[in-house]
């Protein structure tokens, strides 16, 4: 977890790993869509990406957002609006993007002087507020009903109505998003963000300032989680209420803690995990919530660094 | 709005606000002391409300008795929760207690709908309102149901002996001691994890009382609990962690104000809990009642 | 009671009485990490024995062990006759051990009062009111939370705090730690009164000082390994060695 | 014979909500109504024997899922119609990608009207129900019937706004009148009592509820704890299903009107199926079960007639076919908006004292034949 | 050290003309309690400067006044004649003020070596910057050694701080406090918690410390005040008591009283 080599054999040890997993779980991407549906392998990514970026807020900085559904709704719908009227894909996404970052200003602002439960039930409260007006405004948003059918125009002869032309697509952005995130941790900007969190007043005492360095890895998180967000409306074509409820926000947590939290990756793993899970129960007998929720516990029982956090750890022991 | 009109939304709020108070109170009992995030905290007041069902359809039990019943089984599988489970976590940061609640109260939930429709073939229990409390009581200002004053005034009284209990005697301390620094706590020959077990109980079981309260007004369906802890949570915050007076007094305040902001604009209602929470911790980043966070 | 034993290091050629503390070939480990190896000790009733050795010897997790504190450990740890080895920490204290942990171990959550009254009281423990009479700063500190207290408070309330308890033996890891030299004077004399009440102390102390006007005897760490005892009697003498061994 | 079938079957994929909220009124049930239908499509039509199959999928009520699995039915399965789709936003995302695919879509257990409206298309039906026959149905049958004066509640989002906006119509159509205007409630919603003390203090002779599902429930709940109906203040439901009345218990709703399609002891014919589906499933049918039944049975026909389960022959076939059985009488699929027009019944819940078995939970007051009870052609916004 | 890697520009000309850092009339209040009572001090630059008192007598609030974790009541502070009781403390710590705490206060979840190496790093002109790689701090890795070396914790520079024993913790708490180069560098009970050993590596490292740059030190330890500091200051009650050199205030009864006990004449 920690950045910094402690050997040499340590430190080419940690990369080797890094590597391994980097070019491993890039292959796998590489394929995916033709291992499972194509729409799904394009919800793991954009649910992924929003899971690695919630977690740089959540693992790195250690301030537990229970609102980010906020950033992911209010970019999804925002995408679908440009999209709905005849902008570009890129447009549309950049719109998105950036309207999560312009939303999360405000919020940032006035949360990340919070901490602990504290900064959880601000962010709440603000995602809470975004839903209600997602809810109300139907004008813009298709209150409960929804927006779909909004067109994904062609762009320099990509054929977007293709779902495996749609992930490829996607597998550039996701890849451009998690390379900031990954530039973000591992920068010395990650490491003061590691400080900040593990003992904020020492921080402070060798000229930090806490509150900048959260609003900065609030910002960079919301963005991402934008990004990711742009993508899932991109991806589906379909903006539903869901995507500024609370539950959602709940279940970017679950994913990030499933997959590992401060493991980079691990968030994304989780994120497919979760939603393979799900596609799975779809075609099962069982009840969907006595099987999550099994998983939960029998993760925060005994998978408690998530499944990344566990093989790596193994992988270590060896 | 008329005086007469916001009397008796006044007198709404109250109810809304008993429930508030009754399930705030546990959660900060258990969250305000144990640290623990009791994200089942829902789901544990809808187990008490099917109790008190179940109880009915098995054993002919009527209110009364499951008043009393049920939130002793709820309180006891609290702690048995609490010994198996949660107990592992401790030590631990608070999020994982957080997940493991969530996995907890999505099982819990979709185990008793699968009760329900397979023992009482419903996916909504009935339940009524006792006899003797059936009926209305004329105010003057407004008719109201005699249940729901006895639901105000209960509250009332077990919030008031559950603050005494704790501000006015060691045992606050010795819940905040146990939470803060077990194992020096432990050292001074205080059995920490029966202590914490007991408090997880009684948290769990106000919990359970407010859903046997809750079963003859509202819907007893397995999900009762979900949306309603959200908002409790935010209770809470507002009053202030660990503030077992913060959690009483703004559960019925939020209960009076969401009545009354309802009634003014309704469309402000789900979220006015939230804008009040965002406004107040803007103000009073600890809370109402809240100490400041120990400065580490 | 226990069973005839012959004291390791200078012993005792008199049937001495049976000690009130006996570890035998403890050892403990944080992790992976071995920190402790075999370490054997005693006190007797009645006496005030320190470790003393350098930073990172392992006294402190010596105290640990004993107070069940740290349950990483082999050995044995006998008290008053019986082995607590595997005892909770609460059933250790219950028997009569109390522990100043080096961290004080303030609860910030409650005011100092609530800190002073929280291990249960037992008959012959130390009142409220006796705890403000030695040190009247507590009193006028009474209502403020226990993290406020400046690091000296919190050391004077760390102390008198487990003395509620009445315990018979009192484990007292560095009091002197941080505290100005009128209340190190000060604290000695408690534990000097403490004694003479019948009250042991095994003493983890860094101020040789200090250790030198207390105890009876002295034993020195060095990397986990007690590796010298020395009586009170020559502790003046060879000071120049005890430091040397708490230096290099 | 000589039917043209995508790899030689015909694959009916119920998108539902099999272990939420809904589950229960549509859910497993409405699987199983599908498969029956099927069953006795292929013991009717010897040709078509052993080639339709059902697939049952959880949407879980999420519309991001029912899109996903809309898709990945279509082309992964060779799903060759989506049917029920309770939940409007999953049933919109759903005909959505269906749109896209040129398979038809019916919808049975979703009520919005956008689907009929600004969101229809070529491939989409609506079946059963809708918000604008709810409202319709129950405004002016219980008007008619001397309950004029309304004060009505709504969950503050489209549904209920629609919902509100129909009831109002209709009631005031019908000469009644509204005492205060509507409110809106917040959604979702446990407590309702302060619109209930406002109707004690106004007295209308119908509160009209539009929730639906657990807010109706607490709705009722409390209408019965405040004694409104000792009060002489009559009930007026949006949406009812049978799981609702199950919930409260029947004497809770005694007295309450609300619109529905169908009822399993509406008649001798509807007996039968009820009996036959109660012995296949173990419970009766909600009317959403048999309407997704029903929708199969005519899906099925139409290929039949079509000769092809090719989505545009389908639709063709489909489009302006009159027909009846069980459920839908007097039907008719209008061109237009692919709005499927039968008769609907506004019923009366019954208590339970006078209830003749398990079950018989409804006295029929009004039949709204087929040509009125949906939204007239001319107000439809429906553009192919 | 860090001075040789670093040199401070020597600022003024004659030892203790220069005022580094003043109090002026400085009063804290908690809560109706007067922590800090009109407190009127002046810290020459370069000189070694102590301040002793009993528990509770206000000195580690003056640290947190002067290093802006707390602001004053009322009254000023001054750094080089610069105002900056009103700074948050990291600004204050740009402006060359730097601060060791009483209670070990590091970075738990980081090894040694890395606590050492992110308080480096916020002097560079890294930390705001996502786009750098990690690999550039490696840079600042040779400083990092030195400190790890002065602090006597180079054996245990791969072990993460939270698995220190507490002597350990003090020396890495030092530690981090050099790491800002400061111009003033305000120790709070550095020799607390050490051993013989542990404290004499203190006193060594103080004096070398001290050269071109102020310190200000609390301490508990007489030897450790003897012998190092040019200048004492007493506080009693949240007010100045005493100053002076070492002999004058381990003279003066009201201190002896107050705070030495029979210590004074050893
Ligand atoms: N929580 C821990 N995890 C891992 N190692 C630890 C932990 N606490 C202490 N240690 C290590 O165990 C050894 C013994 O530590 P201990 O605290 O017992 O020493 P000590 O003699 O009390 O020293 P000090 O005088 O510094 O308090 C040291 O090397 C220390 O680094
Ligand atoms: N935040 C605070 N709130 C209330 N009282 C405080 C606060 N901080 C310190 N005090 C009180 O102010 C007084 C001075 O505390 P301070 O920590 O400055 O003492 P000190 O001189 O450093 O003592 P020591 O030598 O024991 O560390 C103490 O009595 C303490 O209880
Ligand atoms: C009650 C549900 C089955 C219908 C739902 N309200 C819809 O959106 O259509
Ligand atoms: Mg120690
Ligand atoms: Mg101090």
């Amino acid at each position: 977890m920690t950045a910094l080599p402690r050997t040499a054999a340590h430190n080419d040890r940690a990369r080797t790993v890094r590597a391994a997993w980097l070019i491993g779980l890039g292959l796998l991407l590489l394929i995916l869509p033709r291992l499972i549906y194509p729409v799904l392998a394009l919800d793991i990514l954009a649910w992924g990406l929003f899971a690695v970026a919630f977690d740089l807020l959540f693992g790195f900085s250690g301030l537990l957002s229970f609102g980010h559904a906020a950033f992911w709704g209010s970019s999804a719908y925002v995408t679908a609006f440009l999209l709905s009227n005849g902008q570009s894909v890129p447009v549309a996404m950049l719109g998105g993007t950036l309207s999560a970052l312009l939303l999360a200003v405000p919020i940032a602002y006035l949360s990340v002087r919070s901490a602990g439960i504290y900064f959880s039930m601000i962010t709440l409260a603000f995602a809470q507020m975004v839903y209600f007006v997602a809810l109300q405004w139907t004008d813009v948003t298709g209150g409960e009903n929804g927006l779909q059918g909004f067109e994904r125009p062609s762009l320099f002869g990509l054929d977007f109505s293709d779902s495996v032309t749609r992930y490829y697509f996607c597998l550039a952005v996701f890849a451009l998003g998690f390379y900031i995130a990954y530039r973000t941790v591992r920068s010395p900007f990650g490491q003061a963000q590691q400080a900040v969190r593990d003992n904020e007043v020492r921080a402070q005492s060798i000229g930090y300032n806490p509150v900048r360095f959260k609003f900065t890895a609030f910002l960079i998180s919301a963005g991402l989680a934008g990004l990711a967000g742009s993508m899932y409306t991109f991806g589906h074509g379909v903006v539903s209420l869901d995507v500024t409820k609370w539950t959602t926000s709940g279940e970017v947590v679950m994913m990030t803690l499933l997959g590992g939290t401060t493991t980079l990756f691990g968030p994304a793993v989780g994120a497919g995990l979760v939603l393979l899970l799900r596609d799975r129960l779809t075609t099962s007998d069982l009840p969907v919530g006595i099987v999550t929720g099994l998983v939960f516990v029998v993760v925060v029982l005994f998978f408690r660094a998530g499944v990344v956090g566990t093989v790596q750890g193994w992988l270590r022991r060896r | 709005m008329n005086t007469q009109l916001l009397l008796i939304q006044v007198f709404n709020g109250l109810v809304n606000g008993a429930f508030y108070a009754l399930l705030s109170l546990g959660l900060a009992v258990i969250f305000g002391m144990l640290r623990i995030v009791n994200f089942m905290h829902g789901a544990l007041y809808m187990l008490g409300a099917f109790t008190a069902f179940a109880l009915g359809q098995a054993f002919g039990l009527g209110f009364w008795p499951a008043l009393i019943l049920a939130p002793l089984i709820v309180g006891a599988l609290g702690m048995l929760l609490e010994r198996t489970l949660l107990s592992r976590l401790y030590g631990l940061e608070p999020s994982y207690n957080l997940l493991l609640t969530f996995g907890l109260t999505l099982l819990t939930q979709d185990l008793v709908k699968q009760v329900m429709l397979s023992q009482f073939a419903v996916s909504s229990a009935p339940y009524t309102t006792p006899d003797v409390l059936t009926g209305v009581v004329n105010l003057g200002f407004v008719v109201f149901p005699k249940y729901r004053l006895f639901v105000i005034a209960l509250t009332l009284v077990i919030c008031l002996v559950t603050w005494f209990v704790v501000e006015k005697t060691r045992v606050g301390a010795i819940i905040r001691a146990s939470t803060e620094n077990p194992g020096v706590t432990r050292a001074f020959g205080i059995d920490v994890s029966k202590w914490v077990t007991g408090v997880f109980g009684v948290g769990v079981g106000l919990a359970g009382l407010a859903g046997v309260l809750a079963a003859p007004i509202y819907s007893v369906e397995p999900y009762m609990g979900a949306e309603l802890i959200i908002t409790t949570f935010a209770v809470v915050v507002i009053g202030g962690l660990g503030s077992i007076l913060g959690s009483i007094v703004t559960g019925f305040a939020v209960g009076v104000l969401a009545a009354v902001g309802a009634a003014v604009y309704p469309p402000i209602a789900n979220t006015l809990v939230f804008i009040l929470m965002a406004v107040v911790l803007l103000v009073r980043p600890s809370g109402l009642f809240g100490l400041p966070e120990g400065t580490r | 009671m226990t069973a005839p034993y012959t004291a390791p290091g200078a012993a005792a050629p008199l049937a001495p009485p049976p000690p009130l503390l006996q570890v035998r070939d403890l050892n403990a480990y944080y992790g992976q990490s071995h920190v402790l190896h075999g370490v054997n000790l005693h006190v007797q009733p009645g006496e005030i024995v320190s470790l003393i050795g350098r930073n990172g010897a392992g006294k402190t997790t010596t105290l640990r062990s004993i107070m069940g504190a740290l349950r990483s450990r082999t050995g044995s740890v006998i008290f008053d006759g019986q082995d607590i080895l595997r005892l909770p920490s609460n059933r250790v204290a219950a028997r009569g051990l109390a522990w100043v942990p080096e961290e004080r171990a303030i609860m910030s959550t409650l005011t100092v009062r609530e800190n002073l009254e929280l291990p249960p009281a037992r008959p012959g423990g130390w009142t409220t009111e006796r705890a403000y009479e030695a040190f009247p700063v507590l009193r006028e500190r009474g209502h403020h939370p226990g993290s406020k207290l400046s690091g000296g408070e919190q050391q004077m309330l760390a102390i008198v705090r487990v003395l509620r308890s009445a315990p018979r033996l009192l484990l007292l890891d560095e009091p002197s730690e941080g505290l100005a030299p009128v209340i190190v004077q000060r604290i000695g004399d408690i534990i000097e009164e403490l004694r003479r009440e019948g009250l042991s102390v095994l003493l983890v102390e860094q101020n040789l000082k200090f250790a030198t006007r207390l105890a009876d005897r002295h034993y020195v760490f060095v990397d986990g390994q007690i590796v010298d005892e020395v009586p009170r009697a020559d502790a003046l003498t060879r000071r120049e060695e005890l430091l040397k061994y708490l230096s290099v | 014979q000589g039917a043209k079938l995508s790899d030689n079957a015909i694959k009916v994929g119920v998108l539902t909500d099999l272990s939420g909220v809904y589950s229960e009124l549509s859910g497993p049930g409405s699987v199983k109504a599908a498969q029956m239908a099927a069953d006795d499509f292929m013991a009717a039509n010897a040709a078509y024997k052993g080639k339709v199959q059902v697939i049952g999928v959880d949407h879980q009520n999420k519309a991001d899922v029912a899109s996903n699995k809309a898709a990945e039915m279509i082309d992964r399965q060779n799903v060759d119609v989506l049917m029920d789709l309770p939940t409007s936003s999953a049933a919109l995302s759903a005909s959505e990608v269906a749109k896209g695919k040129k398979i038809p879509v019916m919808v049975v257990t979703g009520g919005t009207t956008a689907l009929t409206n600004e969101k229809c298309n070529k491939y989409t039906f609506h079946y059963a129900y809708d918000n604008y026959m709810l409202a319709n149905g129950t405004g002016s049958a219980v008007t008619k019937r001397g309950g004029n004066s309304w004060y009505i509640i709504y969950p503050n989002y489209a549904f209920g706004q629609d919902l509100d906006r129909q009831m109002t119509a209709a009631v005031k159509e019908n000469g009644g009148k509204l005492v205060t205007a509507s409110d809106a409630t917040p959604f979702p919603n446990t407590d309702f009592s302060s619109y209930l003390l406002k109707a004690q203090s106004l007295k209308p002779k119908i509160f009209g509820t539009m929730q639906a599902g657990n807010d109706l429930v607490n709705v009722v709940k409390q209408y019965n704890e405040f004694g409104l109906k000792k009060q002489g203040i009559g009930l007026g439901i949006g949406l009812l299903f049978e799981t609702d009345v199950a919930a409260l218990g029947q004497d809770a709703f005694a007295g309450a009107l609300a619109t529905v399609p169908w009822y399993w002891n509406l008649d001798q014919r509807s007996r039968d199926w009820s009996a036959k589906f109660e012995k296949a499933f173990g419970k009766k049918p909600t009317w959403a079960q048999a309407g997704v039944y029903s929708a199969t049975t005519t899906y099925l026909q139409a290929v039949a007639r079509a000769k092809s389960d090719n989505g545009d022959a389908v639709v063709k076939a489909l489009e302006g076919h009159r027909f009846s059985d069980f459920f839908a009488r007097s039907a008719y699929v209008r061109p237009q908006d692919h709005r499927v027009t039968l008769d609907v019944y506004t019923v009366q819940v019954k208590p339970k004292a006078q209830a003749k078995e398990a079950g018989d939970i409804f006295t029929k007051v009004a039949t709204i034949p087929s040509a009125k009870a949906f939204t007239p052609l001319a107000e439809v916004k429906c553009k192919f | 050290m860090t001075a040789q890697t670093r040199p401070v520009a020597p600022v003024g000309t004659i030892h203790g003309l220069r005022v580094a850092l003043e109090a002026r009339n400085l009063v804290k209040d908690f809560r109706g309690f007067r922590a800090t009572n009109d407190v009127t001090l002046d810290i020459h630059e370069g000189e070694i400067h102590a301040i002793i008192g009993p528990n509770g007598a206000g000195k580690t609030t003056l640290f947190n006044l002067l290093s802006g974790f707390l602001k004053p009541t009322s009254g000023e502070i001054r750094l080089f004649g610069e105002r900056i009781d009103t700074l948050p403390p990291h600004q204050i710590v740009r402006r060359g003020l730097s601060r060791s705490f009483q209670i070990s206060s590091v970075f738990p979840t980081m090894t040694v070596r890395e606590n050492l190496l992110v308080a480096l790093q916020s002097r560079s002109r890294l930390p705001g910057q996502f786009w750098t790689p990690i690999s550039r701090l490696q840079r600042l890795g040779p400083q990092a050694d030195i400190i790890l070396s002065d602090v006597g914790l180079a054996d245990s520079h791969a072990r993460l701080a939270a698995d220190l024993g507490h002597g350990e913790k003090r020396q890495l708490e030092i530690g981090i406090s050099l790491t800002q180069d400061p111009r003033v560098l305000l120790l709070d009970e550095p020799t607390s918690g050490m051993g013989s050993e542990g404290i004499a590596r203190v006193k060594t490292l103080v004096r070398q410390v001290a050269r071109g740059r102020t310190v200000v030190l609390v301490e508990h330890n007489m030897s450790v005040v003897s012998e190092l500091a040019d200048r004492i200051t007493v506080l009693q009650y949240g007010s100045l008591l005493a100053s002076g050199s070492y002999e004058q205030v381990r003279q003066d009864p009201r201190v002896i009283e107050a705070y030495l006990g029979d210590e004074g004449d050893e």
